[in-house]
């Protein structure tokens, strides 16, 4: 199998889309011309010419709702928002357009669409760039929520997203573009709704997603070192979720650290603990901790963001607590 | 449609050289629009209809005028004064009652209400409850029409108040970069809610399209076969590539902003509402002008009016009878497509 | 103690403050000639004039930047979004201008504003205005958020938060603004974060804020006939949270139900439940339940919405699960 | 100054009637305005500064002839290239460099970066980062000025990019209606980022303000006199009731748009870049004005240069030897009022 970037598995997934599907085509902010900020986009204007490959004007508002509109009468739209921090200029076409649509008309008209762009902090971008807003998006419903790892997961679940009926928000994550990985070639698709246990442990479970999966690896492997082998949860995608999998594995642990990139107060992980404590109570061994990001706006200072972040450090305490050691 | 240009009704032929076939239907659709919702204020009345309800009274006109030069597979897309509109681009008088009324058989299966009448199958691409928010979306819809090379067109509709919102703005832009297929209609009733336009503007409603090169024009929407005439115009310019228009439809609410709002107040004079009532009705307007031609009697109006009323007693009976949503319905159409895998709903209750 | 409607009640704190002090304004769509959508600024402007009562175009992105840079030079803005549902449109300003102002600037310029308005469902007003989105306002350091349940509580509360340093997101209800009872007349303030027990019981906790309260006590009044005395904690704000309030309750009855009106997906509920669970672990003799909006957009049929929105009967069966019985 | 009036520097006088002391302050801060980017791109270039960084290196014309004739009490506000603007209104490049450095004694207490620079005391009103953001909070500042009765004025920078954003059309509006005393300036460099402007407008940047009656003109940046005696003028038009105003001032990027960014590439040809760098750079047009007019001699500027250089050097050092801040600075500052009860941070972290 190939080993390529997370960058060449998402831009595979949209060629190859919209090879397959007339309907699909790309807008957002430099993504034709200049292939996109981060490059995701490269060669695309090339090959499909620059109506299926759109540079938008500055318009968040706007270009997300021209998507939504499109998307009401059948296109696929896949718009890209430079970063998913500007997305919240966008919010109410997501949540008041695209996520009611089809309630709202009864079942009428469906959003097969996708918002892709990457979310989170990568480094010293400081407080206005360095968001993770997953819970924004994943609150409402009549939305599904998207969140790959690893290149594999990025080209199977965009493909994927692509061809999904309703409205997706898939949230890449900057420092991920230039990681490598085995890509498998063509028609991989990975269905949303299934976890992927990254690391199969049985002491403890750390539960995350995106970004923080590969600060979870390292900090199993550090427990490891110690004697305590973590199960690494990767939910993939975070509505749908797939609770079945937290359960079996907080049932094998009766422990669970949960980890993400973004604020604590109603962050992913208070839905995940307050869900397994209510379905798996008497399987805990230990309260459910979690690790997030410190509970300020992301400061520029390399010390402070090093700090501001979650860290594998904080991720190893956290499960050694829930472990009593 | 030159930029600027205003359509008034001066010309020469007072019925615009319409055939007293073509006459009789506009005038027919407009008792319709009208009776309707003055059914629905009576159902609202005594609780039948309930949440926000906005009435087109008065401005039927625009509706009659700006769909009636559509095609049937042309887009309209509206905000939440929308009855009228929905029934000017086809729907069925009853689907439209029984979405007010809540029931099965409503044209959004009695989820939508009011606000959000959608009418898919008449590319009636409902209306939209946050002031501008569907103005990108008809962006969208012109956008599609440009992708897949069709000769559609999509008319939008929006209020005054909506000019200010940036999502206007943003759409024009677009509009005009990639010349849609798109005629941004403006429903200027002098106010949004209690908020006179001039209040709230430094300029016209026609300046704000001048900032992206889209032509702009003004039409009297209490004329509306002065109205009609016009669109016919601009529709012919935009489906055959003009690009993007943006229309100003002079008009005037005769109603409360909303249900639940007063008819006139701190805002405006009930002076004001009567002598506009009075002298600017749409419908009594052009019954005149057919009475002074001889192309209409009184007994022809009362026959017709008769006609449209039973129509409108029907929708009333159907929406009556038709039963509550099914309970099933709570959970359905949050998503076209549940997944095989994974939770996508949160509550823990049985479904 | 006059008796007085909550809407009253709010009108009172307004002037008060803006007679007590210049720099406070009011702007919002309908505030001034209109009185207010739901009449909430009635007479301001005849007692202050067009420059302190100010009609603002709708154009929620832009008057609440608007008061942001007022605020950021010293003034202290009232916002009025005439509901929070059409505030979703300005959350760039409150997310990224008013909510990190502080922090960006190293402490050199706070935001001393309120943004205030409904949220939540009134009746048949379908998906696009029936959202209590406090989990948006209350997910991002930086901002306070205050939910007043009682007309006292409206009028204290207000006068606190417009004496805030900084930005409140002050969120009423429309179904409340009528609702009466006796308010003290003059000064009289209730600081952020201390949460109110509305009903002491002793046998099951209810965690509720805004508009719920009501509901729970219904709740509370059902059980209490079936023998069952439930404790109604008001949490009165979000940010600050009374966290001591919350966990005495529960280590008093070791049980606890979570009310809220919005989403339950990372819905207050769920930041409440996971810091209970971790914090008074050893204190629960059952899991956490929580009640919430069913997790669909609101339906405008009336059957449905009743359906949608939490009920006591709801209240009551979670009460008694937490109890076994 | 009336609309779409153009004020390129046709002026007879090449020196615009400036006195040679004057003449010599604005060399001498344009000077520093380079000198310093350069040490930034150096510095960028070995870690020491890092996140996103923009550089405003071509475009110094446009932060000394509008910021020049401001009052030391009158707000500027921009965006997140704005380094040369914060030296311009005053800030000590020492605080600037520190903050880019992250560095205690940083503007921002190391806590902004290149993009958040404030300064209160100087009512530099910050860097801000969301295009089009910065464009409200100037309307705030300007309904502040109106408020208080004030006579001060309040200069917003942004983009050409930026003028598609819906926040500057409501924020226009809003100034238009309330007449309030802002002067947005829209640095035209060409170019959002890789986009070319006319690529995303189908008109000019003055045609934006025409919607709402906002007087608008042009200026050639490049031309730091021009600008000046251009911008004298309106700010004084401005602080006495004149209302706002929307100024177009063209420029060119130097650089690429970032530091990550490449000079030129796709959207811009390396040629393009040579030909404006070697003709249109602001310090080199002034130089060449002042060895002509003999007001200046290659000694002075060479002694004015190293003096600038020092200082400079200066800022560096200071920069280089400040400490990072404080761990306990991490949760100072988010918010400014630590409420007597209940919980402000939800992290469980120590404090
Ligand atoms: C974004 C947003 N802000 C505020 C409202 C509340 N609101 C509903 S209608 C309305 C007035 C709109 O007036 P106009 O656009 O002129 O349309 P009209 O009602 O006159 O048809 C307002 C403020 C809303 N629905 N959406
Ligand atoms: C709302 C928003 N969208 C996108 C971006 C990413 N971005 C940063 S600068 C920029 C280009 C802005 O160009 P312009 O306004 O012309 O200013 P210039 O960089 O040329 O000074 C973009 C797209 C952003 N920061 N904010
Ligand atoms: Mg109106
Ligand atoms: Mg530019």
């Amino acid at each position: 199998m190939p080993e390529i970037t997370y960058r060449e598995a998402l831009n595979q997934a949209l060629a190859e889309e919209m090879e397959r599907d007339d309907s699909v085509f790309l807008m957002g902010e430099e993504v034709a011309e200049y292939d996109g900020a981060y490059k995701v986009s490269k060669g695309l204007l090339g090959q499909f010419g620059d109506l299926r490959v759109v540079d938008s004007p500055i318009s968040e508002l706007g270009f997300a709702g021209l998507g939504v509109g499109a998307a009401m009468v059948g296109l696929r739209p896949v718009i890209e928002f430079m970063t998913f921090n500007f997305s919240v200029l966008a919010l109410d076409q997501v949540l008041h357009s695209a996520a009611k649509m089809l309630y709202m008309s009864g079942g009428q008209i469906n959003i097969p669409m996708v918002f892709r762009g990457p979310t989170g902090a990568a480094l010293q971008l400081a407080a206005q760039h360095s968001q993770a807003l997953e819970t924004w998006y994943v609150h409402a419903p009549g939305i599904k929520v998207v969140t790959p790892a690893t290149p594999a997961d990025a080209k199977g679940l965009l493909k994927a997203s692509i061809r999904d009926n309703d409205p997706v928000a898939f949230m890449e994550g900057e420092l991920l573009y230039n990681i490598r990985g085995e890509v498998p070639e063509g028609e991989h698709v990975i269905p949303l709704g299934v976890a992927d246990l990254k690391r199969e442990g049985g002491d403890v479970s750390i539960v995350t997603h995106g970004k923080m999966v590969h600060l979870a690896l390292r900090a199993a492997g550090v427990l490891s070192k110690e004697g305590f082998e973590a199960d690494v949860l990767d939910l993939r995608s975070l509505r749908p979720l797939d609770a079945d999998a937290i359960l079996a594995s907080v049932r094998k642990t009766n422990r669970m650290v949960c980890l993400e990139e973004g604020w604590p107060y109603s962050g992913v992980g208070a839905q995940i603990a307050a869900m397994v404590q209510e379905e798996a109570f008497d399987d805990l061994d230990a309260p459910i901790l979690r690790v997030t990001q410190a509970d300020v706006p992301m400061p520029y200072a390399k010390n402070l963001e090093i700090m501001a972040k979650p860290s594998a450090q904080r991720v190893v305490d956290a499960c050694k607590r829930v472990l009593y050691r | 449609m030159e930029s600027g240009t205003v359509a008034f009704s001066v010309d020469r032929d007072p019925l615009f050289g319409f055939s007293r076939e073509d006459l009789l239907g506009i005038l027919r659709r407009m008792l319709l629009y009208r009776r309707f919702e003055e059914k629905v204020e009576e159902s609202y009345a005594i609780g039948k209809i309930g949440g926000f309800c906005h009435l087109h009274i008065g401005q039927e006109g625009a509706a009659e005028g700006c769909i009636g030069p559509l095609r049937a597979d042309d887009y309209v897309i509206s905000a939440y004064r929308e009855h009228t509109q929905a029934l000017a681009k086809g729907m069925d008088p009853k689907a439209v009652m029984a979405e007010l009324y809540g029931r099965t058989g409503g044209a959004s299966g009695g989820k939508g209400g009011s606000m959000h009448i959608f009418g898919a199958d008449q590319s009636f691409m409902g209306g939209h409850g946050i002031v501008g928010g569907q103005v990108p979306l008809a962006t969208g819809m012109g956008w599609a029409i440009k992708y897949r090379g069709e000769d559609r067109v999509t008319v939008c509709f929006m209020g005054d108040a909506a000019v200010n919102q940036g999502a206007l703005h943003e759409s024009l832009n677009m509009a005009a970069v990639w010349q849609l297929p798109v005629i941004y209609v403006v429903e200027n009733n002098g106010y949004g809610m209690g908020t006179a336009f001039s209040r709230i503007s430094a300029t016209e409603i026609g300046d704000r399209s001048k900032a992206y090169g889209i032509p702009a024009s003004v039409v009297n929407g209490q004329d509306v076969l002065a109205t009609y005439r016009h669109f016919e115009g601009l529709v012919g310019e935009v489906r055959s590539g003009g690009g993007p228009h943006f229309a100003e439809v002079r008009t005037y609410r005769f109603r409360g902003h909303s249900m639940s709002d007063p008819v006139s107040g701190t805002y405006r004079s009930k002076e004001e509402v009567e002598e506009r009532t009075e002298q600017d009705d749409p419908i009594t307007i052009l019954v005149h002008r057919l009475f002074q031609a001889e192309a209409l009697t009184q007994e022809d109006l009362e026959a017709m009016d008769g006609e449209v009323r039973a129509q409108v007693a029907d929708a009333v009976a159907f929406a009556d009878e038709a039963p509550l949503p099914e309970a099933s319905e709570l959970y359905k159409h949050v998503y076209s497509q549940i997944n095989e895998h994974g939770r996508l709903f949160f509550d823990g209750r049985d479904r």
